[in-house]
């Protein structure tokens, strides 16, 4: 097992060319994708050390790991890197640069420059981020509320607000390369009913970034103004209005947690389809909810303003919009669940990040059921009920998505095979540690912890769960290190991989493993429908797998 | 995009009619017809708006259906974003 | 800021990816129209405090809006157009293969960009000299006393007439700032069209600078009566 | 059952239990949910584990069912939105005649004036079974009054009063957090909301050695500031007459009508020209950081004190709480 496996020596988009140059300079959508996907997993561990940082503290009621303010920058810093830097770029800049030209048949992405400009603004946002949190870090929430992000915070605000504003373009470039490299690039015989459901949740995502990012932008640019400046557009004391950042600010980030959750039912939909051998149920009812979520998901965003002060009408609007938008998400769950009925299901390791992803996305989302209720809203928002829905939404749902698309193409990524047992251990326990991690912190919230509590020595009673959510911390942590572990132990050691071990139907797995530098010799043309699996025959199982 | 570049005389003709747009603007600015001010100034701002984008940015002869499209939608949003704010800050007042 | 005008080789060869020159020309002018929907949303932003603010304080605004000189507004708006028509010349001539009147209109359009820029830095002197310029910039304080001797039939309260200020200077401001840009672009535009590099079969960047110049002045459009005709009538 | 291992707060107010009805049928709808959800995958994963020779069979899907399952969770959605709506709009309109306690937020404490003048910080001692009004406001960030025993949340804004209100059901000590993050020591803004018999509650007003009710520190101040020489009652002065304006109908110089609420009153007396009442001249000088949070609060309490009292009790000129019923003792 531990001797390297020599790959047979044939020209691939890795050992086309060497040196710095040919990564840092790369126009190859390929390049650029694990470009992002080695910046993305420094701040995707940077996040997760203080997330540890953070139950650790809250192990005991008392504040005695941390002093206060250390432990109100680590929640914002664990907020904004996570949220800007792992979870909005994820899926799209990494599994999205590399397989959306592929899946439609096309040599690049429409602007391959501009995609390497979305890469540097991205290391440039990620630097002045890094320079603020090591320079003393920020600690207004990643919310950046004001006034006490503009005149009540005496810490790195303008730093990291620049750092997230020229993040923003990132996406944005990154959405506009998606949107014009889908109408304009696909092959002769790919039309809009054939695309795969990863390209629609692709799509739906690019639209939102495009729509919504602007709005931060401008949000941020404000407020650095306004901190600098000492302008009044959002100083009460100035006559400003507070709840009109709130609103600037929800926004885009409402939004934004569907372009952290979109792509990853894109992957989710590619993992059950290949692994039930089935074409999705339903399939332009999923590709329709994609973009449903997309468009409604702009109209809901003062749910998280309810008890903000805004009016009591405008919160009945919000609510009755918020309830419209959870109907598509459930759509999607009901035809994940349905596509397995009648398939032909085997259980490798993205299949169980996918299975775990619908389990965990259906909490999310009927726990968000209960803060869209306004009644119910007002006792439990801001305190861990909302902290646990997220989590499960983002957590549970994103980053169980973005695993399971990892471990579906890496293959393809990396020309070489992960050990699948150690996959699905892997999977395991991150679906434990998860759920230990975050369930008991529904059950705290509705006791009425408040968030962002440095110490709760006033109610010992909260101490059993906090501590049971610690364990979970530590077990997740684990969970999320195993896969580092073995991709890198693949690289050199795993055995070459076909060009489709899994059998899964799609263009990217008819080009080999890893592809070369245009994808396909000459321009595929498209005659089958999307998932045609009675064509595709299932893989033999000792083959496809290293060890 | 306009394989067949139409003449020059019609942009000069939508370059006229623009500057005499903002001089009409400016001027009207100085009745007072109530409240009807900001709607003729916005109108007339709409209506040079239209004029740039439908003849000097192509958008009428040439451009394909996908370029209104992404025209459109950019605005409607822009107008959701207004109309569902305005919904929070008119009716504050009324339910504190 | 960037542009998508990416498929800018020297001369009409076509970038590895694209099938063919059309799907290379529509996909950069659809990269540029769906850019200027996202700045349609980053000035969105702006316009939505700017609405929330002229419906809460409307005589602070109305006042504010009053002490600057509409004349000048209209001139620079006037100016913007003229950019306008030369771009749309401009474009065309590419398209028809004059080289020298391409490069005479892009000249203009940038002689026209530079003069709306100084008659801008004009109206923000004397912005300055009027003590109108929000927090105190350069030690010079905020204060909007004559505004109140000017105009007393309207109440003006000087924390919401440093609202309007601030929009003023925060609109204008970005705007000018995608002004700059845009005349960066003209500067690399003339550079290349003096080079001979457009011509009837590729002037993609011409058209797509010109998408976005035109879009600027569509912004100022909007800028124009909203920021200094709010409320002009005889008191 | 759960004494050891609670799952959610006590409920000591009478919106408590209508909010943890609704707490209580959404999770059993989750759980039967999510049960479904997960009992199908089990059955399917096992009963169709891909095994050598068997074919997955391919469906299209059906239109019939993806109908069913997007109209019946809207139908369920709305039954759960409009049951939340109801409960929304009792949370947020205090009943009329609700005794009033003015609440001033500072980083990182609670201070409270109740009406018969008594203060205190990061304590709030009520009587049990009467509508308590609380109107907030801050005087640096945002914070908010969240009191889970009572299901009651309100965030509390710089520059303006955000009001709400309870109805507490049992006696008791209850926690009283902050729960929007205000800086350093958002953890340590806590205090306790004392609920009392009304017989202990009147031993504690009375104990506390408090002299002036807030109207009457309210009509000192008006005197002290000068408000009395334009706002008089007989109605002559340059400024509007003050009696019964506290909840009538005001109509503007420009046309525009509101009624007139706490919001109002503080905006007229900080920043006057903004709203000015048709009929008069834009006289009435600034008070914008000249008058504390303390003080504006009992002005308006003050202000609301001319009204004249709800019918059954005899008016008596201001001076007397307008909050005379209460407890039956007068305060001297």
């Amino acid at each position: 097992m531990a001797t390297a496996a020599i790959a047979p020596e044939r020209e691939d988009y890795l050992n086309k060319e060497y040196g710095i140059r040919s990564w840092l300079l790369t126009v190859d959508h390929k390049r650029i994708a694990l470009l992002y996907l080695i910046s993305i997993t420094l701040f995707f561990f940077i996040g997760g050390f203080f997330a540890l940082l953070i139950r650790l503290e809250l192990l005991t009621p008392a504040g005695d790991l941390v002093q206060a303010d250390t432990y109100n920058k680590l929640f914002t810093m664990h907020g904004q890197v996570m949220v800007f830097f792992f979870l909005i770029p994820s899926i799209p800049a990494v599994l999205g640069n590399f397989l959306v030209p592929i899946m439609i048949g096309a040599k690049d992405l429409a602007f391959p420059r501009i995609n390497l400009l979305s890469w540097y603004l991205y290391i440039a946002g990620g630097a002045l981020m890094l320079y603020a949190i090591l320079s003393g870090g920020v600690d207004t929430g990643w919310t950046f509320y004001t006034p006490l992000s503009t005149s009540f915070s005496n810490t790195h605000v303008v730093t990291a607000g620049l750092g997230i504003f020229i993040n923003g373009f990132s996406s944005i470039l990154t959405g506009l390369n998606f949107v014009v490299t889908v109408h304009r690039m696909r092959a002769p015989g790919m039309t809009w009913s054939r695309l795969p459901l990863f390209i629609w949740a692709h799509y739906a995502t690019s639209i939102v970034m495009l729509l919504g990012t602007p709005v931060i932008a401008v949000t941020l640019v404000l407020v650095v103004l306004e901190r600098t400046l000492h302008l009044g557009i959002f100083d009460p004391r100035l006559g400003g209005d507070p709840l009109l950042f709130q609103h600037l600010f929800w926004f885009y980030s409402h939004p934004a947690v569907y372009i952290m959750i979109l792509p990853s039912m894109g992957v989710v939909s590619e993992v059950m389809a290949c692994f039930t051998r089935k074409r999705i149920f339903g399939y332009t009812f999923v590709a329709m909810s994609s973009i449903a979520i997309a468009v409604f998901g702009f109209l809901v965003w003062a749910h998280h303003m309810f008890v903000a002060g805004m009016s009591m009408y405008a919160a009945l609007v919000f609510s009755i919009l918020s309830y419209l938008v959870a109907v598509p998400s459930a759509i999607k769950v009901f035809n994940w669940t349905a596509t397995m009925f009648k398939g032909s299901i085997s259980f490798d390791t993205p299949m169980l990040y996918a299975l775990g992803f619908v389990g965990l996305f259906t909490i999310g989302g009927l726990t968000g059921l209960f803060l869209a209720a306004l009644g119910l809203d007002v006792h439990v928002t801001d305190t861990y009920f909302v902290v646990a829905h997220f989590h499960y939404v983002m957590v549970g749902g994103a980053v169980m998505g973005y695993m399971a698309g990892m471990h579906f193409w890496w293959p393809k990524i990396s020309g070489r095979m992960y050990p699948d047992s150690w996959g699905r251990l892997a999977a395991l326990i991150v679906f434990v540690g998860f759920n230990l991690t975050f369930f008991p912190q529904f059950v705290l919230g509705y006791m009425g912890m408040p968030r962002r509590y440095w110490d709760y020595s006033h109610s010992p009673e909260f101490q059993v769960l906090n501590v049971l959510s610690t364990a979970g911390a530590t077990i997740l942590a684990v969970g999320y290190l195993l896969p580092m572990v073995y991709f890198l132990w693949s690289m050199r050691y795993g055995k070459p991989a076909p060009a489709n071990p899994w059998g899964a139907s799609g263009l990217e797995w008819m080009t080999q493993s890893p592809p070369t530098t245009f994808n396909f010799d000459e321009t595929p043309q498209v005659t089958w429908e999307a998932y045609d699996y009675e064509n595709i025959p299932a893989p033999v199982p000792e083959e496809a797998f290293g060890d | 995009m306009s394989e067949h570049s139409s003449s020059a005389k019609l942009y000069w003709i939508i370059w006229g009619s623009l500057i005499v747009l903002t001089f009409v603007t400016a001027g009207v600015a100085y009745l007072d017809l109530g409240p009807f001010n900001t709607i003729v100034a916005l109108t007339i701002a709409t209506c040079k708006a239209l004029l740039v984008i439908l003849f000097f940015m192509h958008v009428k002869d040439a451009s394909e259906r996908l370029t209104k499209v992404v025209i459109i939608s950019s605005i409607f949003w822009l107008l959701i974003m207004l109309g569902l704010s305005l919904a929070d800050f008119s009716t504050r007042t009324i339910g504190s | 800021m960037t542009d998508s005008h990416a498929a800018t080789q020297h001369g009409p060869e076509l970038l590895h990816h694209f099938a063919d020159e059309e799907q290379q020309r529509n996909s950069a002018s659809l990269g540029m129209w769906l850019f200027l929907g996202t700045e349609i949303m980053f000035f969105g932003g702006m316009f939505l405090a700017y609405l929330v603010y002229r419906l809460n304080y409307f005589e602070s605004f109305a006042a504010s809006s009053r002490s600057i000189a509409v004349p000048l507004g209209a001139i620079n708006t006037a100016v913007l157009l003229c950019s306008s028509l030369t771009v749309v010349l401009a474009v065309r001539a590419a398209q028809m293969g004059k080289r020298k009147l391409l490069i005479w209109m892009l000249i203009l359009t940038l002689i026209f960009g530079l003069a709306f820029l100084a008659i801008k830095g004009v109206e923000w002197h004397e912005k300055y000299e009027e003590h109108h310029i929000p927090g105190n910039f350069m030690g010079r304080a905020f204060d909007v006393s004559d505004i109140q001797r000017d105009f007393p039939k309207l109440h003006v309260d000087p924390q919401h007439a440093q609202i309007f200020f601030s929009l003023y200077f925060a609109l204008t401001g970005i705007h000018a700032l995608h002004m700059i840009v845009g005349v960066g672009i003209f500067l690399w535009l003339i550079y290349k069209a003096w080079k001979g590099d457009f011509g009837p079969k590729y002037y993609t960047p011409v058209e797509i600078g010109g998408l976005y110049w035109h879009f600027v002045d569509v912004v100022w459009i909007y800028l124009f009566p909203l920021l200094y005709l709010i409320d002009r009538k005889p008191l | 059952m759960f004494e050891s291992f609670p799952l959610w707060p006590q409920r000591a107010s009478t919106i408590a239990g209508q909010v943890d009805a609704l707490y209580v049928f959404l999770v059993l709808l989750s759980l039967f949910m999510t049960a479904a959800i997960f009992t199908m995958i089990l059955i399917f994963a096992i009963r169709y584990r891909r095994r050598p020779g068997v074919q997955a069979e391919q469906i299209e899907g059906s239109h019939k069912l993806e109908i069913t399952w997007s109209i019946v969770p809207m139908g369920v959605f709305m039954v759960i939105f409009f049951w939340s709506a109801i409960i929304f709009f009792k949370q947020r309109t205090p009943p009329d005649g609700a005794g009033t306690v003015y609440v001033v937020a500072k980083q990182w404490m609670w201070k409270l004036q109740h009406e018969e003048g008594q203060r205190e910080i990061n304590q709030l001692h009520i009587p049990v079974g009467k509508d308590i009004k609380l109107i907030m406001t801050s005087q640096d960030v945002i914070h908010s009054f969240y009191v889970p025993a009572f299901r009651i949340k309100q965030d509390v804004l710089p520059g303006r009063y955000t009001t709400t209100w309870f109805h507490a059901t049992k006696a008791g000590t209850y926690h009283l957090f902050c729960a929007e993050y205000c800086g350093t020591q958002h953890s340590g803004m806590i205090g306790q909301v004392v609920v009392m018999e009304p017989a202990e509650y009147q031993a504690w007003l009375s104990g506390g050695g408090v002299t002036q009710s807030l109207a009457q520190t309210g009509e000192t101040m008006f005197q002290q500031l000068g408000c009395a020489t334009c706002h008089r009652t007989d109605g002559q002065g340059r400024g509007p007459n003050l009696a019964g304006l506290y909840g009538s109908k005001v109509t503007l110089v420009d046309g525009r009508t509101l009624t007139a609420d706490e919001n109002y009153i503080r905006e007229s007396i900080l920043v006057p020209g903004v709203k000015i009442v048709s009929g008069f001249q834009p006289v009435m000088p600034v008070f914008q950081g000249l008058v504390t949070e303390e003080q504006l609060n009992s002005l308006i309490a003050y202000v609301k004190s001319l009204n004249p009292p709800p019918s059954g009790t005899a008016g008596t000129p201001s001076g007397v709480p307008a909050g005379a019923k209460l407890g039956e003792g007068q305060v001297q």
